[in-house]
């Protein structure tokens, strides 16, 4: 084992990918000479040259785009956009173009490519650079998103998206760059698809992805002091979706919350938690509980942008507020 | 024909029968159409098929194609099977795409014919990135020939597209198709620059040509020049063929924006017959070859017809394969 | 009354804006010497003029956002795109603009702004051109997403929507265009955020919007041949979102199920389910049912497209099976 | 200065003022920000003041402005109080937008200051839906004066914008600041016509100037003919100042895609330092009233600096308002 930060784990990724597959290249805005504008690519221009790390115009339309049709004819491309914010100017290409070829030519195209990004709120940027739109790329058939919470996770599911033939939705959150964990020295890949126990638990089944999985371990902390044993599932990958592993715990549980960064209109945990009570209903002693971001455009100002961002508290006060626990 | 090209006899055969393949191709679609046998947009070739015959044919097998939604030309010009086509356009298991694309999204990935797309502009992404890995894989100097309309020219991709390509010196021939509408709205109302795009390409760097679109010989002396800049891979070049569609946009088109005096203008410059008249005149084809010729066409569309008829719906399983493509074999 | 078709509803209802208001103006592709694409503004290039019936190039970005730009300052445009699919290459101009000015300048400005735009599949025009995008859009705050079912409706929620001073996506489905209905020959509005009723029962509440309203009301019927009483809810508009309404049927026939034709995974239906089970857990006899489309890019063969759109069958046998009814 | 124009004693002093205003400013927001006091993304105008306060004076009050993120310099000049300016970087109730926007997004309506936008490219369609609003109100010959960076030049939006502002020859003034690069990547490296950008104008029928965005005099007087022209209602200009920006592209940015020299050479021609030799040297200034002037604009900011500490967090409530506007009154 091996501590690092999760920027790291992805850069160790990065590099593998590089190192081990002549087909695979890096494009994206200011991945070279400035390091990448999250710092996870410092250091790969001088690496590997120009060729396989490109800086491109500021025109993500045809950059992502591009991606595709690299990939299309046996390219193996990793695409980074900025933020997830940026997104929609390319989101065309993505869900009209990239997640529809293999099924529009029954087969006969595929498209290998990984589309890095970050993603999350909660660095005062307001509110055009503050969103996640995970959620809507995993409503689209033909992507996976991919969203992982921890270094090790990271890395393990970056190097199976390497050997998936689809477009992908690699989401990083900007706050957990900096999060410390270990990394297993010996190679080891995480299917796509699996969610993590992140926690075991017996009385509350807390589901959550991406930046909120430590805000629901920070919460399952709390409530254990409370003599409350809440199991905290890491979703890992929205497209494919764990169901089974979600369903196996409420089972046990009883009691589930699903807690997402983004607005609770409209959020993914909407599918997640209208999809427990679908198959789960005998079994819940209570509604399943979903804790979202409120339908607010982020602020910029700290002590607001913070309010709207859900914390263990929230999370604490609903379970035991609602499950009367 | 302004042109002083040389072809041969053999040349023009396969080029007067390509077009006149197209054009009945797409007579029958739209007779089909009418009979509810091909549904969802149809968008017919008529008019345009010296550009995809003036162009198509002198590119090599390993050299790509794409284009957007008015695309049966270009595919048939490439030798897809009449066959296949036809039954995707009605929807068959048979289909290019197993009846899951339809006339706006035909892909043959063998013969390097990449779609087919139907979000206008959108294939200019997709041809840069098809480019960009030809470039990058060295293995030869194959190229991409990236077809859209003049309407396309308005969206935002085509300006980053051309930007990229040419700031990486990229393997493409943009081929503009400019048939003076985008749907109902006349390029003049749509495109600041007025009819002539070409002289935009300029601005990034990229040599222009325009031609006549209606002129087979000219398109292909113009596009051979072209393949032979973009192979010694000093980056794009762009084509702007001057064309016209005869019928409406797609058959949804109630076509009351241009009236018919313009039509028949047009239609009086046809390519097909002005290539038909220019070979018997040179001695290239005799009137045994057009009838043989004619016949020829006509029974492979009526087989193509039959084979579409013929052919077995998608099963109720296809609606979920494909959606996802298999992982890498390890 | 007069009887109409929605389409000839949705004419009257701009002919009333630009008859009434100067400061309104359409704009889109194709919508004056075409005659729009769907007819819908067949005639009024004529009646209007070239300055008030602006046919626009084919760019999307720049002319939904010169729609937000003009009603910044006081226009009060109503911009047509003209299909839902199309809207994504100008989504950032909707939500990382229109939606967010009036809270980033914390209400200095406004953007009076209605987006026309077609929605939904079923004619045949394959994946890239069968989509619904209603239930994104309804995810993001400062948004509007109306989506009425029938003629009167179309008219009455767009004389609201023209009173309203927020980007507003005004959705219709292609499908509806000639579908047949009453409309009262007195003025009325229809305010936003206040579900129909469009068939009351008591044994069931089905839950469904724009077109799948039809179908909705279908499976009422056979459900009543079986002695099954449903009361049929069309929200008419997802954002705001009467789930009021919604909670008070469901506290009266304690179960329901939620029809929508968009995906199933990240579907509106995970959010109206879900909130439902959240509010009345207790009322409910059984789990709140989704019935959407299935996570499938749509084909063009139309026995498989067919075979993906959710039909009165489909909901008949969920309802009878899942409820033993 | 290469320029010959005349001016006044006042107005030397107003351009030499805000000059200076601004530059106390993003240097004092820098300091802000080191402190913890302004988050997030911090952009600075330092070595571009020139633009700014060579165009904006120009425009009347029902003129409109709309610009990128890099926007405090351009507020400053349209007369934005500094005060609520520096509160709003700060996050405080007093700002232009209650602490909601933050520095990317600055709002004055009533100074038709509108924004501040962050997505590259984003106020493109904007500024054109605002110049419609203009010409389609036939009120007055007003316009709509719309900065952006080279970077955003590459985004399709600005293609699609040129396109339609020519078209329907709305009334805007295209002001690009170009500062050699979008972030750490260099215009040579991103735009295929290279450095000189526009060039590019004349692709859409758009009459476009380069002017040196160093020289205050030589902006002011390339900006003067613009609004001549625009206000004639012949549509749009595109006018293009070269610049630089002495810091990084924002407080997070490492700068090391950037020699020294290079930043060196062009502090070297400092916009401000020039036009304060120039105005002593003309006579214009004296060294009395430079000096006066300095003090007035430390004062000032050290005011506005204790205005936006001093100034109440928004209340938890203001985080729930004005996400919609109220409908209209009956
Ligand atoms: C992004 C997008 N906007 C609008 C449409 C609808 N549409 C389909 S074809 C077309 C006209 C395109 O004209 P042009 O590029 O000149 O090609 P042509 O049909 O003339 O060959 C339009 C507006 C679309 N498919 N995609
Ligand atoms: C659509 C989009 N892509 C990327 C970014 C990230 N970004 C912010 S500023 C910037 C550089 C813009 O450069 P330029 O237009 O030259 O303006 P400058 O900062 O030099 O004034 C980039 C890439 C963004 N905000 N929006
Ligand atoms: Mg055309
Ligand atoms: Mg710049």
């Amino acid at each position: 084992m091996t501590e690092m930060i999760l920027r790291d784990a992805v850069a160790k990724a990065l590099r593998e990918a590089l190192d081990t597959d002549d087909r695979t290249f890096l494009m994206g805005e200011d991945i070279g000479a400035y390091g990448g504008p999250y710092a996870v690519t410092r250091g790969f221009l001088e690496d590997y040259g120009e060729d396989r790390i490109r800086d491109t115009p500021i025109a993500e339309a045809v950059f992502v785009g591009a991606g595709a049709g690299a990939a299309m004819i046996g390219m193996r491309p990793i695409v980074e956009v900025m933020t997830i914010n940026f997104s929609l100017v390319a989101i065309d290409q993505i869900v009209n173009h990239a997640a529809k070829l293999s099924y529009m030519s029954d087969g006969q195209l595929s498209v290998p490519l990984i589309i890095r990004t970050v993603t999350g709120g909660g660095g005062q940027l307001a509110a055009t650079h503050s969103q996640s739109f995970e959620n809507w790329y995993a409503s689209v058939p033909g992507l996976r998103v991919v969203v992982p919470a921890t270094p090790q996770d990271a890395l393990g599911l970056f190097r199976t998206c390497r050997k998936d033939n689809n477009p992908i939705i690699f989401a990083e959150h900007s706050l957990l760059y900096r999060v410390r964990g270990e990394v297993p020295d010996e190679y080891y890949e995480i299917p796509l698809g699996k969610a993590r126990i992140a926690r075991p638990g017996d009385d509350v089944t807390i589901v959550s992805y991406s930046g909120m999985v430590r805000v629901a371990e920070e919460a399952a902390e709390k409530l254990d002091e409370l003599g409350i044993s809440a199991e905290v599932i890491d979703l890992r990958t929205l497209s494919p979706l764990d169901l089974d592993t979600v369903v196996e715990s409420v089972k046990k549980t009883n009691r589930a919350v699903v807690v997402e960064e983004t607005w609770k209109t409209g959020g993914f945990s909407g599918t997640i938690a209208s999809n427990i009570q679908e198959v789960a209903f005998d079994e819940l002693d209570g509604p399943v509980l979903r804790i979202n971001g409120p339908d607010v455009p982020a602020p910029y100002a700290r002590n607001i942008e913070q309010a709207m961002i859900p914390s263990a508290d929230w999370i604490v006060e609903s379970v035991t507020y609602n499950f009367g626990l | 024909m302004t042109t002083t090209i040389n072809i041969e006899s053999e040349q023009a055969l396969d080029m007067y029968s390509t077009m006149l393949l197209i054009r009945r191709f797409e007579e029958a679609t739209e007779r089909l159409y009418q009979r509810g046998m091909v549904r969802g947009f149809l968008h017919t070739y008529i008019g345009e098929e010296a550009i995809a015959v003036g162009a198509i044919p002198n590119l090599r097998e390993d050299d790509y194609i794409i284009g957007h939604y008015r695309d049966h030309g270009h595919a048939l010009a490439r030798g897809i099977d009449p066959n296949s086509a036809m039954a995707e356009l009605c929807g068959k298991s048979t289909g290019t795409s197993g009846g899951k694309g339809g006339s706006m999204h035909l892909f043959d990935a063998e013969k390097h014919f990449m779609g087919g797309h139907a979000i206008v502009g959108g294939q200019f992404p997709l041809a840069v990135g098809m480019a960009l890995a030809i470039k990058m894989k060295q293995e030869k100097d194959s190229l991409v020939m990236c077809f859209f309309g003049d309407g396309a020219v308005q969206e935002g991709e085509f300006h980053e597209a051309m930007n990229l390509a040419s700031l990486w010196k990229l393997p493409i021939i943009f081929m503009l198709e400019n048939n003076l509408y985008g749907m109902g709205t006349g390029v003049n109302k749509s495109n600041a620059g007025g009819e002539n795009i070409f002289t935009a390409a300029e601005a990034y760097n990229i040599p222009a040509t325009q031609t006549d679109g209606m002129d087979i010989l000219q398109v292909r002396e113009t596009v051979l020049a072209g393949i032979k800049k973009v192979r010694e891979g000093d980056g794009p070049v762009f084509i702007e063929s001057m064309a016209y569609r005869y019928h409406g946009h797609s058959m949804a088109d109630p076509t009351n924006y241009r009236d018919n005096t313009e039509v028949e203008k047009q239609r009086s410059r046809d390519p097909i017959d002005s290539f038909k008249a220019f070979c018997l005149e040179e001695g290239l084809l005799t009137d045994d070859d057009i009838s043989r010729i004619d016949e020829e066409i006509d029974s492979k569309i009526q087989e193509a017809v039959e084979f579409a008829e013929q052919s077995p719906e998608p099963s109720l399983d296809s609606l979920y394969t494909n959606i996802y493509a298999a992982p890498e074999a390890q």
